[in-house]
C-alpha cells in the first residue's frame, strides 16, 4: 500500500492530488481537495448525495475509487454554475423551492444536469426514473420534478 | 405592492437566503467543518442487543499508530439520578449519559461502547477494530408483548412503573403509565347503537434524514468546550453537553452548521460528548466523528413500534358517543417513547363525550426512541382513522360526513380536558370535500389490480418555546438578523420575511444568519413546529422595535415629534414637509441618534393546534400485493402561509415520510436482536418513482394569538398517511389492514386469511 | 375560584373528585391549596420546587409558561397534561 | 475498514499476473466490490483494475448476429445501445434494472455475475438468453454457459487467478422474445424478492420451438425451471400455458425467508412473474 499521485480533469482545471488506494472518489473530494459540495449520505449507492459526472456518465462518488480516476474528467456541484451565474437547473431548484433542508440538493442538481445533456425534453415518469437514485427526505419530490421539467423547457442545456 | 389580503412581503416567494449556497454545494453541513490539526473519531459499537461488558481492552488498538485518544463509559463523568426536561419530556441524565457510552451493559445492537481517536480515519477505525470486549451475552427483549409480559426480566433493575408519580413495588420494563378520562366510559357504550373496536400494531421506523450525524469538538486547555455540529438545537447541544460531561454551561459554545434533515432525530447529542472526551485526552485538539448511515440506522433515531386499540361507539345517525383507547409504545432501551403525545393526539380531531385513553411506555433492546415529526402521532391515527373508516361503513356515512358530524371545533373539550381554542378542522374537511379529486370517480382497474380510495384525518398541537433574536438596521438600509433557530426547510426566509413585512421593507433587505449560543439568546430546538410560529414573532417584535426606532429618527431628521411621523410605502411622511425615503434615513442614521440595534427574547404564547385531511387513491395489485399511490390530495389549515411553497413542501414531504412508514419502512431484526437492515437499500424509503404529484391544499384560518395568524404547519402532515392509505386499501380490497407497514407480502398473507383469492 | 381538573391517576387522592375549585393566584399556590385539601398530591405534580419535568401545565387552553409562577384568573381551568412538543 | 493497494492494467496478461495472488480482486464497475471491501464482506490486498483493457470494454455485434459484452462494460452502454435493446430485450429489462441510473453508469455485467448474487438481476435473463462465459486463466481461455456459472451465494466456477473476459449472446432466433421481470417493493432502488426470464421461439405454425425460464432470488443461485420445454413445447402459446409454467416456476423454486422476503410470497412471486414474463415475451415477438 502506498500514496498515489493522481491526476484528473476536475471542473475543467488539471487537478493533481495524492490519495491511499483505498480511498474513493468521494473522500478525495472532500478532504483532499476541500469540495465538500458533494455530500455523503449512505456510502453505499443508495441515496445519490454524492453523484458526479465522470466523463460525461452520472455516477456515484462513494463507489468509485480515487485511483481510477487518473486521466478522467469530473463535474461536480461546484463545476455546474457557469461564470454568467448559476446554471439554470440551480435557478429552477431556487425558484421551484425544490429544496429544503438541502443536503441532497447537490446530488439531485448533478443527477439533474446529466439528465438533460443526454434528454433534454424529459417526461415526468423519465425525470422521476433517472433520479430514483437520488433520495430527498424533505421534499417528497414533487417540486424537484417541476423544477427539472421546467429547467428543462426553458432549455436548460443550452447552458 | 400589497396583496389582497394586505400584506406585502407575506405570502409572497423571494428567493431563500441560504438558497444560492445550497444550489452550489457552498453550505456547509455537519461533516463539512475540518479544523486545523484536527484528528478523526471512530466508534466500536455493541454487536449484541443485550450483554454485559465484563472487560474493555484497549491495549492492541493503542498501538496503532496515529491513535491520540481512547475513551469508553468509564470516562463518562458520573451523573445522579436527575430528571431532566429535554427535548420530548423528562428525561433521566443518567440514561442519557449511557445511551452515549454504554456503562455495564449494552442494551442494544450499536449501542456506543468505546471510541477513538486518530490522525486519520482509517487509523481510527483500524484501531476501533482492535478493542477487546470481554461480553457476557444476555437474552434481549424485542417487542412489546414479551417487555409487558408478566416475569419479564427488566432491562434496567432501576425502573419502576411510574403512574403520575407513584412507582410500582419491583421494576419494570413499563416504564410509565399515563391516561386521560373524560365523562363516562361505560355510559357512553351503553348508548351506542353501533361498537367497533380493532387492534393495531406498527413496526419501528427511523426519520430518515440524509446527512449522518456529524460532529466537531474541541476542548480547550482553558476549559472551553466549542462543539461545531448538526442540530436542531443549537441550545439543547449546549445543555446537554453541560449535564452529561458535569461542565458549566458557560463553557460550552455550540456553533450550529447547516442541518441536513432532522425530523425530530437531531434534537438531542449523540457524538458530541464522545468526541468532547476525545479532545481532552488528545491534549485538547479538535476531534471530528460522523456516523455511517448504518450507525445512524442502528444507534439513532427510531420512533416507537407500537401496539394500539382503539373501540369506538356511536348512534346510528352517526354521533359518536364513546372512545377507548389503549396503546403501547415501545422506548427502545431508555425510557421516553412518545406515547404521551400520541395519548393527546388520538381522538383530538373528534368531540367525543366519554372517552378512556391507556398509554404505555415500554423498554426493550433496540435504540432509545427519539422523535419524529409529530412523535406518536402517526402511531395513533393510523388505528383511530382505521376505525372511523370502519364506523363510517358500518353506519353507512360517507367517511367526510363522519369526520364533519364529530369535527373537533373551538371550545370542543379535549379527551386530555383542555378546551382547543379557534381551529380549522372543519374548514379543512371542508376544503377536502369540495375539492375536484373527492368529486372525482375512481377508474376501476382491471386485471389483478384493485383501486380504492381512502381518507384521514390528523391532528398536531404545535409548541410555542421560546425564541430570541436581535438586529440592526445598517446604514445601506439592510437589516442584519441574527437568529438561533437553526433552519431546516427554509425558516430564515420565513422569519425574514415576517421582519420586513414587520418593518415595512422589502424581504431581500433583510440578511438572516443563524448564530451560535453565545451570539444570540437562548432559542428552543426547531421542531413541534414552533420556528415559524414563535421565531417569526419574535421577528415581529423585533420589527416594531426597529421601525418605532427609525420612525424616531426620521423625526429628528424632519424635527418634528415620532408621533407625527408615518412610515408607509418605503417612505418617511410628515404633514407639510417632502417625504424622506426609508434609505435616507438609513443613511443618516449617525446624525439623528446613532445606530439602530434591537433585541428580544420571548417565551411564546398561542401557538395554534392544527389539523389536516388527506384522501388518497391507490391500487393494489392483488398478485403481488404492491400497492402504488395514484393521486394524493393533502388538505390542512396552517393559519397563515408565509411562504406558500414552503408550507406545499412541507405537506407534500410530511406525505411522503408518511406513505414510506404504511408501505415499506420498518426495522428488522433477528432473534437475537440484531438489525438487518441498516442501509437504504433495505430500509425503504420512497424513492421519486415511488410517489406522484402531492397536491398540497392550504386552508387559511387564522391563528388569532399571532400577529400574522401563522399556525405550526411541519408535523399534520405525517399524521394522517398512513390511516388514509389503510382504508384506500380497505375500499380496493375489503380487507383491514392491521400493521404497519403494509408490505407486499403483508398485504398478500392478509388477503389469503381474508379469503380473497387473485 | 379555579378550576383545576385532577389528572385521572391523581383521583385516588382526591377521593375520585375529577375537579376541584382552589383560591390562588398562581399554579403554585393552587397546588399549595390542593395539597393542604387533598395531602399528596403535590408532591406527583412538583419535583424540586419546579413542575414535574415531563408535564405541562395548561391554563385556559394555553400552555403557561412560567411554570409555577405561571398566573391563573379567578375564573380559569387548570389541567395537566404530558408535554408534546414534536420533532 | 480494509486498506488494499490498487492497479490499473491494460492486457489480459498483466491482469493475470497481478491475480495470481490468491488476495487480489479483480475491480470492474466497483459498485459491489467497493463496499464490501470496506465491509469486510470481501476480503482484498490487491485491487486490480480491469476497464483499462480494450476487450473488457467492447461491445460488438458481429457479423452472425451474436453479441458480445466485454466484462468491463458498463450498463448504460448495454441498454443504451439501440441494437442490444432491440434485439436482446430480456437482457436488457435487466441491466436497467440494477441500481439507480448512476450505479448504471459504472456497474458491469460481468461485476453482476462475478458478485453471483442470488438475486443478481442479469443473470436469469443472460441464462435464457443461452448466453456464454469466456474466462481466462493460467491455463489459459475456456467457456462456461451462464446456466453453469453461479455454484452458491457469492460463489462462482471461477478458479484461482482467473479472469471474466466478455459475455457472448448468441443472435436471437427468428420468432423469438425474451422478457425478465422482478418484483421489489419500492419502484426502485431494491434487490429483487424474486424474478423471473423467459424467452421462447416460435415455430411457422406459432407453436412453441424452444422456452427458457429461469429464476432469481428463489435458491442459493438462479433456477433454471427445467420443466418448462415439457409443458410447452409443441403447442400454441396461451394463457393456460403460462399458468402451467408459473405453476412449475413454484415448484422449482426453493426460496428462504430473509430481510428481503418471506419464502411464502416468493413462492406465489415466481408464479406471478412468470407468466407475466411468458406474456411479456410472447408480446415481443415480431
Amino acid at each position: 500500500m502506498s500514496t498515489l499521485a493522481v491526476t484528473t480533469t476536475l471542473n475543467g482545471e488539471t487537478v493533481t492530488f495524492l490519495c491511499e488506494p483505498h480511498e474513493t472518489l468521494l473522500t478525495a473530494l472532500r478532504d483532499r481537495l476541500m469540495l465538500t459540495g458533494t455530500k455523503e449520505g449512505c456510502s453505499n449507492g443508495n441515496c445519490g448525495a454524492c453523484n458526479v459526472i465522470l466523463d460525461g456518465t452520472l455516477v456515484n462518488s462513494c463507489l468509485v475509487l480515487a485511483a481510477e480516476v487518473d486521466g478522467h474528467q469530473i463535474t461536480t456541484i461546484e463545476g455546474i454554475a457557469g461564470p454568467n451565474g448559476l446554471h439554470p437547473l440551480q435557478t429552477s431548484f431556487l425558484e421551484n423551492a425544490a429544496l429544503q433542508c438541502g443536503i441532497c440538493t447537490p446530488g439531485f442538481i448533478v443527477a439533474s444536469k446529466a439528465l438533460l445533456d443526454k434528454n433534454p425534453q424529459p417526461t415526468e415518469r423519465e425525470v422521476r426514473h433517472w433520479l430514483a437514485g437520488n433520495l430527498c427526505r424533505c421534499t417528497g419530490y414533487d417540486k424537484i420534478v417541476r423544477a427539472v421539467l421546467e429547467a428543462a423547457s426553458a432549455g436548460a442545456t443550452k447552458e | 405592492m400589497t396583496q389582497s389580503n394586505g400584506f406585502k412581503v407575506i405570502g409572497t416567494r423571494p428567493v431563500r437566503h441560504d438558497g444560492v449556497d445550497k444550489v452550489t454545494g457552498r453550505a456547509l453541513y455537519g461533516a463539512d467543518v475540518r479544523l486545523n490539526g484536527q484528528l478523526y473519531g471512530a466508534m466500536l459499537r455493541s454487536p449484541h442487543a443485550h450483554a454485559r461488558i465484563v472487560a474493555i481492552d484497549t491495549s492492541e488498538a493503542a498501538a496503532v499508530p496515529g491513535v491520540k485518544a481512547i475513551v469508553t463509559g468509564a470516562d463518562l463523568p458520573h451523573v445522579g439520578d436527575q430528571i431532566a426536561d429535554i427535548g420530548e419530556g423528562a428525561v433521566n441524565l443518567r440514561h442519557l449519559s449511557a445511551n452515549i457510552l454504554a456503562g455495564r451493559k449494552a442494551l442494544y445492537f450499536g449501542h456506543a461502547i468505546a471510541a477513538v481517536a486518530a490522525t486519520s480515519l482509517t487509523a481510527a477505525q483500524q484501531a476501533v477494530n482492535k478493542i477487546k470486549v470481554t461480553w457476557e451475552e444476555l437474552p434481549p427483549v424485542l417487542n412489546l408483548r414479551d417487555a409487558m409480559a408478566a416475569g419479564a426480566a427488566p432491562l434496567h433493575p432501576d425502573v419502576f412503573t411510574d403512574e403520575l408519580g407513584e412507582k410500582s413495588t419491583t421494576p419494570s420494563n413499563i416504564a410509565e403509565h399515563l391516561r386521560h378520562e373524560k365523562g363516562d366510559i361505560a355510559a357512553g357504550f351503553a348508548e351506542a347503537e353501533v361498537v367497533v373496536e380493532r387492534e393495531f400494531v406498527t413496526g419501528t421506523v427511523h426519520q430518515g434524514y440524509i446527512e449522518p450525524h456529524s460532529a466537531t469538538v474541541q476542548w480547550n486547555a482553558d476549559g472551553q468546550l466549542t462543539v461545531y455540529c448538526s442540530t436542531q438545537g443549537a441550545f439543547g447541544v449546549r445543555r446537554e453537553m453541560s449535564e452529561i460531561l458535569g461542565v458549566p454551561i458557560s463553557h460550552v459554545k455550540v456553533v450550529p452548521t447547516e442541518i441536513g434533515g432532522g425530523f425530530g432525530g437531531k434534537l438531542n447529542v449523540y457524538l458530541e460528548p464522545v468526541c468532547a472526551l476525545l479532545s481532552r485526552k488528545a491534549g485538547g485538539r479538535p476531534v471530528k466523528m460522523t456516523m455511517s448511515r448504518a450507525d445512524v440506522l442502528a444507534a439513532t433515531g427510531p420512533t416507537s413500534a407500537s401496539i394500539v386499540r382503539v373501540k369506538l361507539g356511536a348512534r346510528r345517525d352517526g354521533t359518536l358517543t364513546a372512545a377507548q383507547a389503549w396503546m403501547a409504545f415501545e422506548a427502545g432501551a431508555f425510557p421516553g417513547s412518545p406515547v404521551g403525545s400520541a395519548a393527546g393526539v388520538i381522538l383530538a380531531p373528534y368531540d367525543i363525550p366519554n372517552v378512556v385513553i391507556d398509554g404505555f411506555d415500554v423498554l426493550c433492546n433496540k435504540p432509545k426512541a427519539n422523535a419524529y415529526r409529530a412523535p406518536g402521532g402517526t402511531n395513533a391515527a393510523y388505528a383511530a382513522e382505521s376505525m372511523i373508516d370502519e364506523l363510517a361503513r358500518a353506519l353507512k356515512m360517507g367517511p367526510i360526513e363522519i369526520r364533519l358530524k364529530n369535527a373537533a371545533r373551538e371550545g370542543t373539550r379535549r379527551a386530555d380536558g383542555p378546551v382547543f381554542p379557534r381551529i380549522g378542522f372543519v374548514e379543512t374537511l371542508e376544503a377536502l370535500l369540495h375539492h375536484p379529486h373527492f368529486q372525482s370517480r375512481l377508474e376501476r382497474a382491471t386485471g389483478s389490480r384493485r383501486r380504492g380510495r381512502g381518507i384521514a384525518a390528523g391532528f398536531w398541537f404545535n409548541w410555542g418555546g421560546t425564541s430570541s433574536a436581535s438586529a440592526q438596521v445598517n446604514p445601506d438600509g439592510t437589516v442584519a438578523l441574527s437568529e438561533g433557530s437553526t433552519d431546516i426547510g427554509g425558516t430564515r426566509t420565513s422569519i425574514a420575511m415576517q421582519l420586513a413585512e414587520s418593518i415595512g421593507i422589502p424581504v431581500n433587505l433583510v440578511k438572516p444568519q443563524v448564530v451560535d449560543t453565545d451570539s444570540v439568546g437562548y432559542n428552543d430546538a426547531t421542531g413541534g413546529s414552533r420556528t415559524t410560529f414563535a421565531t417569526g414573532m419574535v421577528a415581529y417584535e423585533l420589527g416594531q422595535k426597529l421601525r418605532e426606532e427609525l420612525i424616531a429618527h426620521a423625526a429628528r431628521q424632519f424635527e418634528v415629534e415620532a408621533a407625527a411621523v408615518r412610515f408607509e410605502d418605503g417612505a418617511f411622511r410628515t404633514d407639510g414637509k417632502p417625504p424622506l425615503s426609508y434609505f435616507d434615513v438609513c443613511g443618516a442614521l449617525r446624525d439623528t441618534g446613532g445606530e439602530i440595534v434591537a433585541s428580544v427574547s420571548m417565551r411564546t404564547k398561542g401557538e395554534g393546534p392544527a389539523f389536516g385531511a388527506h384522501l388518497v387513491d391507490v391500487e393494489v395489485d392483488i398478485e403481488t400485493g404492491k400497492v402504488k399511490i395514484l393521486r394524493y390530495t393533502a388538505a390542512q389549515d396552517v393559519g397563515r402561509a408565509i411562504y406558500p411553497p414552503f408550507v406545499e413542501g412541507q405537506i407534500q414531504g410530511g406525505v411522503a415520510q408518511g406513505v414510506g412508514w404504511a408501505l415499506n419502512e420498518e426495522y428488522l431484526y433477528d432473534k437475537a436482536g440484531h438489525m438487518l437492515n441498516a442501509g437504504f437499500l433495505d430500509y425503504r424509503m420512497p424513492t421519486a418513482l415511488d410517489l406522484p404529484m402531492i397536491e398540497a391544499l392550504i386552508v387559511e384560518v387564522p391563528n388569532p394569538r399571532h400577529p400574522y395568524g401563522v399556525r405550526g404547519v411541519g408535523e399534520v402532515p405525517i399524521v394522517p398517511p398512513a390511516g388514509a392509505v389503510a382504508n384506500a386499501i380497505f375500499d380496493a380490497l375489503g380487507v383491514r389492514m392491521t400493521e404497519l407497514p403494509m408490505s407486499p407480502a403483508r398485504n398478500i398473507a392478509a388477503l389469503a386469511a381474508a379469503g380473497v383469492a387473485a | 375560584m379555579a378550576r383545576v381538573f385532577i389528572p385521572p391517576l391523581l383521583r385516588a387522592r382526591t377521593g375520585g373528585l375529577r375537579e376541584i375549585e382552589l383560591e390562588g393566584a398562581t399554579i403554585g399556590a393552587l397546588l399549595l391549596a390542593l395539597e393542604a385539601g387533598f395531602p399528596g398530591t403535590r408532591e406527583r405534580l412538583v419535583l424540586n420546587e419546579r413542575l414535574m419535568p415531563g408535564m405541562a401545565v395548561i391554563v385556559d387552553g394555553e400552555a403557561a409558561v412560567d411554570g409555577l409562577k405561571s398566573a391563573v384568573g379567578p375564573a380559569s381551568e387548570v389541567h395537566f397534561v404530558p408535554a408534546a412538543r414534536g420533532g | 475498514m480494509q486498506t488494499f493497494s490498487y492497479r490499473s492494467v491494460s492486457t489480459v496478461e498483466e491482469a493475470l499476473a497481478a491475480l495470481a495472488s490468491p488476495t487480489a480482486r479483480a475491480l470492474g464497475g466497483g459498485t459491489d466490490l467497493i463496499p464490501m471491501v470496506r465491509e469486510g464482506r470481501r476480503q482484498a490486498d490487491l485491487v486490480v483494475d480491469v476497464k483499462g483493457i480494450p476487450e473488457l470494454g467492447r461491445l460488438e455485434i458481429d457479423a452472425q448476429g451474436n453479441l458480445t459484452i466485454g466484462a468491463a462494460v458498463a450498463l448504460h452502454r448495454v441498454y443504451g445501445h439501440p441494437e442490444v435493446a432491440r434485439r436482446w430485450p430480456g437482457l436488457v429489462d435487466a441491466a436497467s434494472l440494477i441500481g439507480g441510473t448512476a450505479v448504471q453508469g459504472r456497474a458491469t455485467l460481468g461485476g453482476n455475475l462475478c458478485t453471483a448474487s442470488p438475486a443478481g438481476d442479469s443473470i436469469p435473463a443472460l441464462i435464457v438468453h443461452g448466453a456464454t462465459l469466456i474466462v481466462a486463466g493460467p491455463a489459459g481461455r475456456r467457456s462456461i454457459p451462464v446456466a453453469a456459472f453461479c455454484i452458491g451465494p457469492g460463489r462462482t466456477v471461477l478458479g484461482p487467478g482467473e479472469l471474466l473476459i466478455a459475455i457472448q449472446v448468441p443472435a436471437p432466433r427468428p420468432r423469438s422474445g425474451a422478457a425478465y421481470l422482478r418484483f421489489i417493493p419500492r419502484n426502485e432502488m431494491d434487490i429483487a424478492v424474486a424474478s423471473s426470464g423467459v424467452a421462447l421461439q416460435l415455430d411457422a405454425e406459432g407453436h412453441i420451438a424452444a422456452i427458457d425460464v429461469a429464476l432469481g432470488a428463489v435458491g442459493p443461485t438462479p433456477i433454471v425451471v427445467a420443466d418448462a420445454a415439457a409443458l410447452a413445447l409443441g403447442q400454441a402459446p396461451s394463457a393456460e400455458m403460462a399458468a402451467k409454467l408459473g405453476a412449475a416456476a413454484t415448484a422449482a423454486a426453493r426460496p428462504i425467508d430473509d430481510v428481503r422476503g418471506t419464502a411464502a410470497h416468493r413462492k406465489r412471486l415466481v408464479d406471478v412473474l412468470t407468466r407475466r414474463a411468458f406474456m411479456a415475451a410472447l408480446h415481443r415477438i415480431g
